[in-house]
């Protein structure tokens, strides 16, 4: 049962067996996104209907059963719907920002994925610089929405997109900030590095108070960099109808959709390999067999998923300059702090180890 | 404005935005236009006449017991008070005396229409304000008064069980028990509503201090119902002119001084408790009588002008009939609380931005058809 | 117990409303048959001086004007303005009429209720009668290109309105 | 140090609120609140008040009790009742009389209001209890609700 998990490798060497070295290793790459957006489009619907079960338990509803048993297929029919969707357009949109908008959303969320380790080495690229470029890959995604907005030649759609722009940038600071004081324990940016620290113990358990207030902060924040509520002022339903992606229709719309969908799990994914131990099992009892850690991750993955849809259901929208508040008097000095007292702590060496 | 965009020279130029009539926030088919520099709004200027029908001239064809039936389309939360309004002003023209029983159920179905109408708003408050779960709390609780209504009149929401000299049909055997049920329902749900949104930190920081409207504007303005009373102008219809029952109840006239928007919402809400307390004192002993006095078909009231006030769930309604003893008025006039509501819109929201702006709607509690009439 | 007998217990009754009212403007009629409130009818040009003195003197102080309607009464066209004091709670009725039908104008309230601003524009509408100096006075609920004024007597729309 | 003591108080309301819809989420199992409507159609009944359409009960020997009095067409506010009337012989009393010849009433005009049930002197008119009145294309609407080829019921006086 030891298939070997490092499917990089393997492809790698089944390729370059009958190919030169280089195509080898493009070839790879190319079987690992398509593989890899194979599985997250497929997830992308399924966390979209997980999204609207959740909700209806939450509003005394039953939610989508109609399609398909117990309504599974729902969203794979929704997507059908949207692929057949006309593409409309506004009259004097800047026709080529306007189509290339959501390919930035989308390629963005989709580059993200690529660095999770979901266990001992099945993860697509494994660079040092991992959480680094995984907060720059994310900044990208607002550039898409500022295109969205702006290009569709909409008002609505044009408040929607300088409301995102301003939020993204805002709180960027306190999800680098916030994952920053993990990297003071670990050490190193790698995931699979910060994955082995955490071997003895997870950091939210190593970094005690410290990690908590991190962990607390990383949270709100990234909610707010998913533009979803309580920050979703972007399409915020009874201010500006659906904000930048009014004018959208069709596919273009699906792709703002999923990458939203999407950038949640990536937000989820980060804060469980960060703070919770990415494919560890609690006490390392399930040590032996490592395809297991797979289950682990996307179990801790989804509890963050759900914790992330039970804000969006029960909190009020926050206003655009109240969020602006939030962010640079609350959350940014509580960070320095908190990156001074993780000093301090890793510096004394409190830090709880197994 | 703060300082710091005054005195840079990045001169941002206003632009013009058309809210409506098809949006989200404004609750049914009115168009506001708004002149906003960034998210500041300068001004707002509503442009009404979507839905209207011009109900005053429908009402100068009709005999006075099909104008009853068109007033359930104005103001169609609290239909059931403003068939009574037109119901009482008839009575009091003919001098006709309506027995202690009619009086008695008139203001408890009267009551129950005003805690539906509020709990419709509180589900629609939260969604405007961005928390969708309370729409489906407040329906839950505003299903079980349908079932009520449905019950009793045979319709849900324009009821039409008022006629000039009483009732329709006698109230449902099981009306009593159902109402108690709903009462002893909603006072454990209640509370949650409190829990749930008015405690909510975020929620206050949207509504305090957003939309203040001062106890001599709100006069000015004419704004009455819990707007009015947000601001401290104390203009309950059920206290200074009681209709009805509503002489033999007890129940105190909520009053917040603030004036801003959470002033508004706490006395809706306070309003509830005050509105099932007057059911409980009403509901157990109705009495005894026939349901409707005779009336003979055709209604003429004589020669003169009528007035009646009224307190619906959204302010004062006033039905001024004038009358030359022909079977239909010579000309009907209805005083309807949502438009002087309005009226104040522009005045509270100039200098707020668009969230403030689709808060304070919200706590005015706009019903369209009841401004366009 | 409706308006009627409120009325009674107010602060002051219609006749000492009457005659205090009386010894500000001279001609003024005063009646109260047919309707439960005192009703005062007032020429146009003395409308704003009443109208402002009923607001500021604080022994009426009807500062609520809660209903404002326009009335054709077949030859004159006139506005009904129904007064209440916040403070006494006692209701007056105050009425102008005037027999020009082409260009009938009136002394807008506005600047003493603000609330009269939409009411004026509303009669402006339906009746066709102007105020002068109000802040701005068009159509409020019909379009801009709507002829003809609904609410009078004489006015004739087949498509729209059914005779029973 | 009211820094620290309002975000100590904000995230209490917040977290007081997230219970609220907690409690609900781990109670969703006891069912929605929520009809199911095509599903519950054969068990769904409405009350027996509950307005669906002006229908006109005929008895076994197809009798109703409308006699052409028109009543009702002249108390119902948007004219959605027509009455066809013509003299025909009354058989015992050999004179000429008004009979009903068809009793039209538009479903699609009817605003549900009640004032013709109200004013109909012998009862011949009630509500039925259906309420899937859609129809495809509008002329289904206008119903004639005496059946063909039916009587007025003797001893049915105006």
């Amino acid at each position: 049962m030891n298939i070997s998990l490092n499917i990089t490798k393997t492809i790698t060497e089944l390729l370059s067996g009958f190919m030169s070295e280089g195509a080898a290793n493009i070839g790879a790459m190319v079987t690992i996104a398509l593989i890899y957006l194979a599985i997250f489009a497929v997830a992308g619907l399924y966390l979209v209907l997980l999204e609207r079960k959740v909700a209806a338990w939450f509003q005394l509803r039953l939610g989508p059963n109609r399609v398909g048993p117990w309504g599974l297929l729902q969203t794979m029919a929704d997507a059908l719907k949207l692929v057949s969707k006309e593409l409309t357009g506004t009259v004097k949109a800047d026709k080529f920002l306007y189509n290339l908008a959501p390919y930035f959303v989308i390629v963005s969320s989709l580059m993200a994925l690529s660095v999770f380790p979901f266990t001992q080495e099945f993860q697509a690229f494994d660079i040092n610089i991992g959480l680094f470029f995984l907060i720059a890959i994310s900044s990208i995604g607002v550039i898409g929405i500022l295109l969205g907005g702006w290009a569709s030649n909409n008002k609505f759609a044009l408040i929607g997109a300088m409301r995102s722009g301003v939020q993204t940038i805002s709180y960027e600071l306190s999800v680098g900030l916030s994952l920053l004081t993990m990297v003071l324990i670990t050490g190193s940016f790698q995931l699979s590095e910060i994955v082995e620290v955490q071997k003895n113990g997870w950091l939210i358990v190593q970094g005690h108070i410290p990690a908590l207030i991190a962990f607390m902060i990383y949270m709100i924040a990234g909610t707010a960099e998913t533009n979803r509520a309580p920050f979703d002022m972007v399409e915020a339903e009874s201010e500006l109808g659906a904000g930048f992606h009014t004018e959208y229709s069709g596919m273009k719309f699906a792709y703002f959709f999923l990458a939203e969908f999407i950038n949640m799990f990536i937000i989820a994914a980060v804060a469980t390999t960060v703070f919770f131990g990415g494919w560890l099992s609690p006490f390392g009892i399930t040590e032996s067999i490592p395809w297991l850690g797979v289950f682990w991750f996307i179990g801790k993955t989804f509890m963050l998923v759900f914790l992330m849809m039970w804000f969006r259901w029960t909190f009020p929208r926050l206003r655009v300059d109240q969020l602006l508040t939030l962010e640079w008097k609350y959350l940014l000095p509580l960070n320095l702090l908190n990156i001074i007292l993780m000093a301090l702590i890793v510096w004394l060496n409190l830090t709880i180890q197994f | 404005m703060d300082t710091t965009i005054k005195n840079s020279n990045l001169k941002s130029e206003e632009y013009f935005i058309n809210m409506g009539p098809q949006h989200p926030a404004t609750h049914g088919v009115l168009r506001l236009l708004l002149t906003i520099d960034g998210e500041i709004i300068k001004k707002v200027e509503p442009d009404l006449g979507y839905i209207h029908r011009s109900i005053e001239k429908m009402c100068e064809r009709d005999s006075y017991q099909q104008i009853v039936h068109l007033t359930d389309r104005m103001d169609y939360l609290s239909s059931h008070i403003n068939n009574e309004a037109v119901c009482l002003a008839v009575e009091n023209a003919l001098q006709l005396e309506v027995t202690e029983r009619v009086k008695v159920i008139r203001t408890i179905i009267g009551e129950l229409t005003r805690i539906a109408s509020h709990t419709l708003w509180w589900g629609v408050m939260g969604m405007d304000v961005g928390a969708l779960t309370t729409y489906f709390y407040g329906f839950r609780d505003r299903e079980m008064i349908n079932d009520i209504f449905e019950e009793t009149c045979g319709a849900r929401l324009t009821m039409n069980y008022n006629l000039p000299g009483g009732l329709m049909f006698d109230i449902h055997p099981n009306f009593v028990k159902r109402t108690k049920e709903f009462i002893a329902h909603f006072k454990t749900k209640l509370p949650e509503y409190d829990t749930l949104l008015t405690g909510n930190v975020i929620f206050q920081k949207r509504m305090k201090g957003v939309g203040i409207l001062s106890k001599e504007d709100a006069i000015s303005f004419g704004a009455s119902g819990p707007v009015g009373r947000g601001s401290g102008y104390s203009c309950d219809v059920r206290k200074h002119h009681p209709y009805s029952a509503l002489d033999k109840v007890t129940f105190n006239e909520v009053l917040k001084t603030e004036g801003d928007s959470f002033a508004r919402y706490q006395v809706r809400i306070q309003e509830m408790w005050e509105s099932m307390s007057i059911i409980e004192q009403l509901i157990d002993n109705i009495p005894e009588g026939d349901y409707q006095t005779a009336t003979n078909a055709v209604i003429k009231l004589p020669k003169g002008e009528f007035y009646q006030k009224v307190e619906t769930a959204r302010g004062e309604l006033g039905v001024y009939i004038v009358s030359t003893g022909t079977k239909n008025p010579y000309r009907l006039k209805f005083r309807s609380p949502g438009f002087s509501n309005l009226s104040l819109l522009n005045h509270i929201a100039v200098g707020g931005k668009i969230g403030d702006l689709v808060a304070s709607m919200a706590t005015l509690d706009l019903v369209i058809p009841d401004i366009d009439r | 117990m409706d308006l009627m007998k409120v009325n009674k217990t107010a602060f002051m009754t219609n006749e000492a409303l009457q005659n205090l009212i009386s010894s500000w403007i001279p001609e003024l009629e005063f009646t109260e048959e047919g309707s439960q409130f005192l009703n005062i009818t007032v020429k146009p040009e003395q409308l704003h001086t009443l109208m402002s003195q009923l607001k500021s003197n604080n022994e009426t102080s009807f500062d609520y004007l809660f209903c404002l309607s326009g009335i054709d009464w077949e030859p004159k066209l006139g506005v009904v303005y129904h007064l209440e004091s916040t403070k006494h709670r006692h209701i007056i009725v105050v009425k102008i009429s005037t027999e020009d039908r082409e260009n009938p104008t009136f002394d807008s309230v506005c600047d003493i209720w603000k609330t009269a601003e939409f009411h004026e524009r509303e009669v402006f509408d339906f009746f066709g009668i102007k105020f002068n100096n109000h802040p701005n006075l068009k159509r409020l609920f019909l379009t801009e290109e709507w002829e003809g004024f609904p609410l009078r007597k004489d006015y004739v729309d087949e498509i729209n309105m059914v005779i029973k | 140090m009211s820094y620290f003591g309002d975000i100590y108080k904000g995230i209490k309301t917040l977290l007081t609120g997230m219970s609220v819809t907690g409690k609900y989420f781990l109670t969703s199992h006891k069912g929605a609140i929520t009809q199911q409507y095509p599903d519950n159609r054969d068990t769904l009944k409405m009350f027996e008040r509950f307005r669906g359409e002006v229908v006109m009960p005929h008895n076994e020997i197809n009798e109703h009790r409308c006699t052409g009095c028109q009543k009702c067409e002249l108390a119902c506010p948007n004219g959605s009742i027509e009455i066809i009337w013509d003299r025909q012989i009354d058989p015992e009393t050999g004179k000429k009389k008004k009979m009903i010849d068809k009793h039209i009433y538009h479903l699609g005009m009817c605003t549900m209001c009640g004032l013709c049930i109200e004013a109909c002197p012998t009862d011949a008119i009630l509500w039925a209890q259906n309420y899937e009145n859609s129809v495809y294309n509008r002329s289904a609407l206008t119903k004639v609700l005496n059946q063909p080829g039916s009587k007025l019921m003797p001893g049915v006086e105006d």
